[in-house]
């Protein structure tokens, strides 16, 4: 079972500026480990719901780095609204968590 | 005769000097860049993920003895968490001797849940596949001191003799490059390749010994506390290794930490 | 693990997600349905992976800002900023040019999402970062070089 | 061998070291006694290696400046360490010499003797503290420029043993440098010296250029 995202959503006005952190390995297939390739392993589509609707989406590579750390902001948020963000990688697996947008300071 | 010619020769070149070293800005615009993107970067810091990982295994009876650490004392009283890092290294009288933050909760590791030192030193240090679980703990326990001022006690005789066994240990030039911990970090304003190198001896930059770790390293994408860049400094040294949570380590940064007494404690860096 | 369960379950997500993206009209049909694009991810040139995802045409634009370091301190980790300016942004897409595989992927931004996205890259040497966004059924770039140092001191 | 610090043993270990204190109380003794229990051998890296020689146990004990007197004993017993190559050649290949200044590794844990981990030969490491050639701008800032070497002194044979016996034994010259003493070790060989000299000595290196 992957590890939780970390995910903050905090909102300015009615900007939301959501950070999410993903505990993967974004192996490359390149790096040796014990004179042994470490296989592919990257996540590659990643989806984020502002309250059930799907506001930001992406398909990535493994050149992303290793526990990658995305930023986006969505317009006509409020506090208490729920994001929802899913990843899921070329092995198949995956993973979703939620948090509460907070207001901002 | 030749060797004498030589040497007086050696000495002519070093008076007439014609170089001057190149000498590293404190406005130095590589390093002022570096400091820019570290910081954006830490606005959200894989650290965190290391963070939510250890507060799960601080709450969680866990070990032979099926026990939580939630009773450790981390010198604040069993199970304050929050500001105890700041305040460490100190005395703690259970054991008679000065504990850095992870060397206290390695000990409650052992005391509390039963497991092992043997283990726990075995392979204390993050891997692209493992993070050890006391790096996750201490990684949780230090971001509980976030914002405040570092304040090593440093009233008990203990703790005084700590940092002046630290101080010594700072100081000790031996190993195969003739290097001590000052050779990098006792003068001002130098830099090994592109890194700045504080000097710790200044309570201005002593901060810098401390701030940032326990901190999530770029080069491997792994979770490292200050046990771990101990450890790696006396490797490039060129010392033998140090034990895992030894009073060596403890007492060097007794003498790190209250040397930065008073200046802020930012939590979780991001580290090159 | 329930290997059936978690499979049947991961479907209907994949299809949830696709059929409320296009319902909405946000992606185009063909973009939601192409899923992961194999021949762009796997093109060993920028320009190879930009014709696999039919943007090899973008006009050049100063209307999209690439905040990136000049001199990453590490390759394995540089931060990027990418906002555009241009009306009707629908997608971002980032090539680092002298990667192995230059397609680093693409955002899509729908329902209130600004066009922004802060992201971290590997780069295995000093390449320049390119970016095409997607705005009003036409394709715009611009691209940034990002200088990558040598190691540390590498005891 | 690895001495286990269990909790029981630490405790051992404290009451012992509070006898030790008792009877040699500096912290330098102090320092000692712990570092002495606390580190252990690792690779190649052995616990003779806490002991100091003659000039780390001068620079210790007057803190890098020692006493004119002691200072020109000191270089003088480090000078007669020096070897030069047997056959009168001190100048190898400048290329080679850039790749040996460029490389760091060698000489702990996992290294081997005159190899490193990887297999490579030690490099000398000399970008983490000089500048050197033109097109390194990620040099440290610890040593002297050395960028014009050959240049600036002139190319003659003087100098190349100037730089060569540097390299090998900075402590000939200066007896608390902070230079590692790079051929009195045994972590560069006599053809990766004669390389670095190349490098700062060749004119054509692009040290001179």
């Amino acid at each position: 079972m992957p590890d939780p995202m970390k995910i903050r959503a905090t909102v300015q006005g009615d900007v939301a500026d959501v950070r999410v952190l993903m505990a993967h390995p974004m192996e490359t297939g390149q790096r040796k480990q014990g004179g042994k390739v470490v296989p592919l392993h990257f996540i590659q589509s990643i989806t984020a719901q502002l309250n059930g609707k799907t506001v930001f989406r992406a398909d990535i590579s493994q050149a992303i780095s290793r526990n990658p750390v995305f930023a986006f902001k969505v317009k006509g948020a409020k506090a208490g609204d729920k994001i929802t963000v899913t990843w899921k990688d070329n092995k198949g697996e995956s993973r979703t968590d939620e948090t509460t947008v907070r207001g901002g300071s | 005769m030749r060797r004498a010619l030589m040497l007086s020769l050696a000495a002519a070149i070093a008076a007439a000097a014609p170089w001057s070293p190149a000498k590293a800005q404190t406005e130095d615009p590589v390093a002022a860049d570096f400091d820019k993107f570290r910081a954006i970067m830490e606005q959200a810091n894989p650290a965190e993920l290391f963070e939510v990982k250890g507060e799960q295994l601080w709450k969680t009876p866990r070990g032979p003895k099926k026990t939580s650490l939630e009773k450790c004392d981390l010198g604040l009283g069993p199970g304050v968490v929050k500001g105890a890092y700041a305040q460490m290294p100190r005395y703690f009288a259970d054991v008679d001797r000065v504990m850095d933050a992870e060397a206290r909760i390695v000990h409650c590791m052992i005391t509390l849940q039963g497991f092992k030192y043997e283990d726990l030193a075995k392979r204390p240090f993050s891997s692209a596949t493992k993070t050890p679980d006391p790096v996750s703990i201490t990684t949780y326990v230090a971001a509980q001191s976030a914002g405040m001022k570092l304040a090593p006690s440093q009233s008990h005789p203990k703790e005084k003799e700590a940092y002046e066994t630290g101080k010594a240990i700072f100081f000790y030039r031996a190993g195969a490059y003739d290097f001590s911990c000052a050779s990098c970090h006792g003068v001002d304003n130098q830099r090994i390749r592109t890194q700045p190198l504080p000097n710790f001896t200044k309570p201005e930059q002593a901060i810098r010994a401390v701030q940032g770790w326990p901190g999530y390293r770029m080069t491997g994408g792994v979770m490292h506390t200050l046990q771990w860049r101990l450890n790696d400094c006396f490797r490039q040294q060129r010392f033998p290794e140090p034990d895992y949570a030894s009073e060596t380590l403890s007492a060097l940064l007794t003498y790190l930490t209250a040397n930065a007494q008073g200046q802020e404690y930012k939590g979780l860096g991001i580290k090159r | 693990m329930h290997y059936t369960r978690r499979s049947v379950l991961k479907g209907v997500w994949a299809v949830g997600a696709l059929a409320s993206a296009v319902t909405a009209g946000l992606l185009s049909p063909a973009r939601a349905l192409a899923a992961w694009n194999k021949d762009a991810f796997g093109a060993k040139s920028a320009i190879d992976a930009m014709r696999a995802l039919g943007v090899a045409n973008a006009e050049d634009t100063k209307a999209i800002e690439i905040r990136a370091p000049e001199i990453a301190e590490n390759g394995a980790v540089v931060p990027i900023d990418i906002t555009s300016n241009i009306p009707s942004t629908t997608a971002i897409s980032v090539f680092i040019e002298k990667n192995p595989f230059p397609y680093v992927g693409t955002f899509d931004f729908s329902q209130g999402a600004m066009p922004y996205v802060h992201l971290r890259v590997k780069i295995g040497e000093s390449s320049p970062v390119r970016v095409v966004v997607a705005a009003g059924g036409k394709h715009y770039t611009t691209a940034k070089e990002v200088k990558v140092t040598i190691g540390g001191c590498g005891g | 061998m690895r001495k286990i610090a269990t909790a029981a043993t630490l405790a051992a270990g404290v009451a012992a070291l509070a006898a030790c204190a008792a009877m040699q109380s500096t912290p330098r003794d102090r320092a000692l006694a712990l570092m002495q229990r606390d580190f252990h051998a690792e690779g190649i890296a052995g616990m003779d290696r806490l002991k100091e020689d003659a000039v780390q146990a001068a620079c210790n004990k007057y803190d890098d400046k020692p006493p004119a007197d002691v200072a020109a004993r000191l270089q003088k017993e480090q000078a007669a360490t020096l070897k030069f190559p047997t056959d009168g050649k001190l100048l190898g290949n400048w290329k080679s010499g850039e790749k040996i200044a460029q490389r760091g590794r060698g000489m702990t844990w996992r290294d081997k003797p005159h190899k490193t981990s990887r297999g490579e030969p030690n490099g000398g490491g000399c970008y983490n503290c000089h500048q050197i050639g033109p097109d390194t701008t990620s040099f440290g800032t610890i040593g002297p420029s050395l960028y014009n070497f050959g240049k600036l002194r002139g190319y003659g044979r003087d100098i190349q043993r100037y730089a060569y016996a540097k390299i090998y034994n900075a402590k000939a010259y200066s007896a608390c440098s902070q230079m590692p003493r790079f051929g009195h070790i045994d972590a560069l060989t006599e053809d990766q010296i004669k390389d670095l000299v190349a490098l700062l000595m060749d004119p054509k290196s692009p040290v001179n250029r």
